[in-house]
Formats: C-alpha cells, structure tokens, sequence
C-alpha cells in the first residue's frame, strides 16, 4: 500500500475538480492507501462547519467528515483560510489548519503526489 | 529518504488568480520544511515557468499600490533571496515577445541567484530528475 | 447594438466573439486580456484588434503588470476605471463577459 | 446618472474579475451613478465578516464596506451562501441576503448590467 | 417600465461549473420577481445555449445517483414547466455531432415547452431584442 | 518517466501537452476532459487520443453527463474511482492536472 497526497486550490463548485479530489481520496483509502489531503486557494473555504446540503448546490463537509473517519488527513492553508474571515473555531473539527511546509513534508514522505491547481 | 526533489510547472500567467503566486510561495515554504520532517531529510523544488506561465514577470508591478497585495515580483526576489532554482522557459519567452532585460533580479538585496532563461528541454530535464511534478 | 465584450484572457477558448457583427461591436481589455494589445505572440499583433472598431485596455490591469500604457497597440485607447464607466454608459448600451 | 447592476460569481482571487467588480462599483458610484452589486456561487463566500488582510492574499471585506458606505446596495444569494456554512449573523453588516429574483428585480431597473461569470 | 427582456447566453458546458448552472436557476427566478416589483413590471428571460454551453444536457443523467445534487436535466425540465424559452444552438449541435433526440422533454410532467434548437442567427435576434446581455 | 497527465476540458487552452514525450505518457480524462472520448468535433475524434499510448476516462464522468461507458472511443479505457487508484499507483510514477 502507498501513500497519495493531493494538493487541492479549487473552490467549492459542482462536480468538479474540488469533488474530484474527495472522492479520489475516498476510493484510495477504501483500497488501504494512505492519503493526505491540503486545501489552499479558494478551496480554504470548504473547512467551514455549519454548510447546509442544498440539493441544488455542492457541499463538501458530509464529504470532509467521512474521509476524516477514514483516517484521511486533512490540512488547510492557516494563511488562506482567515483571510476569508474564517477562524480555526468555526472550522470542521478534525481538519489540520498549518503552514504550506505541511504540504511540501507530505510529499516527501508519498508515493504519488497529484497537485491539482485552478480556482 | 534523504532529498526530494519536486519540480513546480507553471502554465498559467502570474495575474491569472491565486493559484499561479501561490505556486512561488508553496516553493518558498521549502525552507521551513525541515521542522517537520527527520533529521537529513529535505525537499528542493525547482521553479519552472513554461507557455502562459512566464507572462507576469516584467520589473517595476504596481500591485501593491493598485491592489494593496504583493507583487510578483517581489515574490520572485523572494525565490531569490532563498536560492531557489528558478527556471523560465526560452522558447515561451521569445513567443510572447518578452525580453529577459525586463525580468527582475535581487542584486541589490544581496541575492547570489538570477532567474535562468533556459530552452525548454532544460525544464523538461527537472520534471524527469524529480521525484513529484506539481503542475499550477 | 452596440455591444461592448470584455475579455480578461490572452487565450480565447471560443469562437464566439467572432460570431457577433463588428458595426457598433466594442472589445474592452483587460486582466490577462490586456496582453492583447501588448505583446505579439510569435510576432503577430493579436487577431482580437481586428475584430472591433473601438478596443479600449485598462490602465490597472497593464501597470499592475509592470508594463506602461505607452506599451499599447496604437488601435486601442487606454482607460482608467473612471473612464471605463463613461465608456459602459456612453458608448454602448449591452455588455458582455467572456 | 445611470444605474449599473453588476452580478459577480467568481471567488475571491487576488487582481481577478472579483477584485474588477468592487472596482468598477466604485469608479461608478464616484461618478454619481447608482450601482447594485449581486454575488453568486463562490463570490459569495465574501461575505464572511472579520476577514483578516494579509498582503500576499486578496480580501474583500474592506472593500465592501467602502462601497457599503457610499451608498452600493451588495446582495448575497442566501442558498449559495449558507451551503458554505456562513450564516447571516457572521456576515459583513449591510450586506443584504435574498434569493436570485432580487437580481432580476435590479436588472429591471438598469441602465446597464455586467453580468462576470466563471468560478 | 413594462416588461424586460433579458438574454442569458451560456457558453460553457454545464458540468463546468457552478456559473453555467446558475444560469439556469437565475432564468427560473423571473416567475417569483414580481414580488419585488412595481405592478405590471415583469422580467422575460431567454435561455441560450452556444458554442460549448450546448454540451452537458443529454437524458438519463445520474447526478444525484452520484453526487447528491440536482442534475442538468432536472433543470432544463423545470424551465419548460414554468415556460422558459430555451434555445440550442443548432450549428454548435451539429459541431459536437449531438443529435436533437438526446435532449430531455418535460411532456410527461405536462409542459407545454421544448426546448428549441435554431440556428445562431434565431439566438443573435435574442441578443439584440432584449434590453440586456448575461453571459454565463 | 512514467507521466499520467490529467485532462479536465474539452477546449485545452494551451501547447504543453504535445510537448510531453509520448513513450510512457498516460492521459486520464476527467470531468469535461471525458468529451475527447465520446463526441467528435466537427466530424473528428480528438487529436489527444494520439498523443499517448495509454488514455483512460472516468466512468462517473461519463454517466454524470448521461453518457453510457459504450460511447467512447475504443482506444479509451474507462475506469471507475477505484480503478483510477490503481492506475496512478501501478500505471504511473509522476502526475500532473491540467
């Protein structure tokens, strides 16, 4: 088994590369993988607890809660997510907030590394 | 496991969104690393800007005026002054028409470091030598 | 009707903004789109400065860059957002963003 | 003197089309115009209040509370907003919540409107 | 004022994004807009859909089976349910080899709509009838 | 290197894929990435199915959009999530997002 770490900078948007990462992180731990998992940029913004699941619109904490019990990691950019106007207390609990050297000390101990940019 | 090596592939230009500067600062933040890996271990990325991705660079950006953030160019003294590699792709740079006299340097700062206009056969070298590629 | 497009990248990914009829059509300039009026790409000056009687470039978004608004292609005027606004409510009567 | 809606859904990224939108409001109300302004999907994760200004990210707080005070009337799709978990208690004061009609209902009354997609 | 036509272009798939389905939720939202104004003052949207936009509106899509959020195709039926006009670029069809017969129909639901597929030049007078452009 | 490179758009906005050494190149489409698999454009299937030895699509991809697994070129192996796991881990050593 190997350990995968994934950079996420995306926002939070349907069915798109921010979804993409929760649930290739999904199906990587379910097959015993390690994962490692780093919110920076506009995905920042998914930590907040308290989303409501709207049919119509994507949310990512249900998502962030399974994969936490799963034993995945998660990171997110300290720096990118106050500048939001979020503080660590109002952040889903579990989630690591940290420096970008979480993510560069990540990867140095993974197997695969998928960086996935965009906004 | 000793050094990692990582290359950083920029192809978006600088003024593009947050994701393309936040690729200089993930590479800058190598220098902290240390704290939270094993004694010996270390990570060194090399810097490359290819297609897009060198646009954004010229001397002299007035972000911090109009906008009240960093410029990019002050992220890329950074780079400098923390000698990382910083590799710029030749070929991008003559298609855009983009003189190398206009990239800045951080001679004054003390900075032993240039930024490197290099073919891109050079950068395609750090993408094979590296262990991860991180594509921005 | 007179319709003035944005367009804030050097790549366009469509070829919509050639459909519309070029009369009244305006293109204004600017993010990533000023480069259209900067710099050539492999030594041709962007087809886009073809396509619309009026082009206009945002002062901002060219100094940001570290370029000077001299370095424009003499087909476009360059505009400050203030003059920006008088362009939106003068010149034209529909905007779009690409 | 005119009326200019602008509805903006790009997230907050630094010198990109949501830094243009607050701009031109501001350019616009300067010059006597009347300027509504409309977030959608990720912009409205700018609403959040107390966010934290730090030079080498974009924030939007400041700026919103500037146009606020010179009389710009911001709206914030209510169902995009709380599916990111930020309630209206911990929103920016004088940002009003309503659903998508209220920008329909601005339009109606424009002279001219800039309607900035993307993510 | 009377009525406003308004022309909403959507250039980008619909699983772009969030943008190109917002689209259509804020076209929906002309039935309820007259709360918010004065009597006899209505709001008429066009829905257009061209170049790229015409991509992601096949039947038979699983988006809530697989992500738990509403599909396209649920939403392009309750245009038609609330009388949306809603147009498909027929040139742009015949690009991405998309034929008519994939594209939902609300008959079953009882709408009286479907969704039109014309050439550009039907979508071009939408432009230039309505008194603003939204391009999604 | 054994390179996977991730295609997430059916318009790629730039030249650097072709630009890649094809030998051990691995191209997963993903998200509108899955259209170069299923739709001719303008009569042609996608350029990018040359342009590496090994393409696989993202079965959730597909079906999300109402497409069926059957649709895409021969040449494309679809794979679920789990199978994309094993891709990255067995196929490739290096990954990259475009």
């Amino acid at each position: 088994m190997g350990t995968l770490t994934i950079g996420c900078f995306p926002g939070l948007v349907g069915s798109m590369a921010y979804d993409f990462s929760l649930k290739l992180a999904e199906a990587a731990v379910d097959k015993g993988h390690k994962v490692n998992i780093w919110f920076s940029g506009n995905a920042t913004g998914s930590v907040k607890a308290n989303q409501k699941h709207l049919k119509d619109y994507s949310t990512g904490e249900k998502y962030i809660k399974t994969l936490l019990e799963k034993g995945v990691e998660i990171c997110t950019c300290e720096a990118c997510t106050v500048a939001r106007g979020v503080k660590k207390d109002e952040g889903i609990e579990g989630v690591q907030w940290n420096a970008m050297h979480w993510y560069l000390a990540k990867i140095h101990g993974s197997d695969r590394v998928l960086q996935i940019g965009g906004e | 496991m000793g050094d990692v090596k990582l290359s950083f592939v920029v192809h978006k230009p600088q003024y593009k969104g947050e994701t393309s500067r936040l690729a200089i600062t993930h590479a800058i933040a190598y220098q902290t690393v240390e704290i939270l890996l094993d004694d010996g271990d270390t990570v060194t990325p090399t810097l490359c800007f290819i297609g897009e991705g060198v646009l954004g660079f010229d001397k002299d950006q007035k972000a911090m005026d109009l906008y009240g953030i960093t410029s990019t160019e002050a992220h890329l003294k950074n780079c400098l002054l923390v000698d990382l590699n910083v590799m710029m792709c030749k070929e991008d740079m003559e298609k855009y028409g983009i003189s190398e006299d206009v990239l800045p340097d951080a001679d004054e700062m003390g900075a032993d470091m240039k930024v490197q206009v290099v073919p891109y056969a050079e950068i395609e070298k750090t993408m094979e030598e590296a262990q991860h590629v991180l594509f921005f | 009707m007179k319709l003035a497009v944005f367009v804030s990248d050097l790549t366009l990914t469509n070829d919509i903004l050639s459909r519309l009829k070029k009369d009244n059509l305006g293109i204004i300039l600017v993010q990533n789109g000023v480069y259209h009026a900067t710099n050539k790409v492999d030594g041709k000056t962007s087809a886009l400065l073809d396509q619309a009687p009026k082009i206009y470039a945002l002062s901002e978004d060219i100094q940001i860059r570290g370029m000077k608004d001299s370095d424009v292609d003499s087909r476009v005027k360059v505009v400050d957002y203030g003059g920006l606004v008088d362009v939106i409510f003068n010149e034209f009567d529909k905007l779009a963003w690409f």
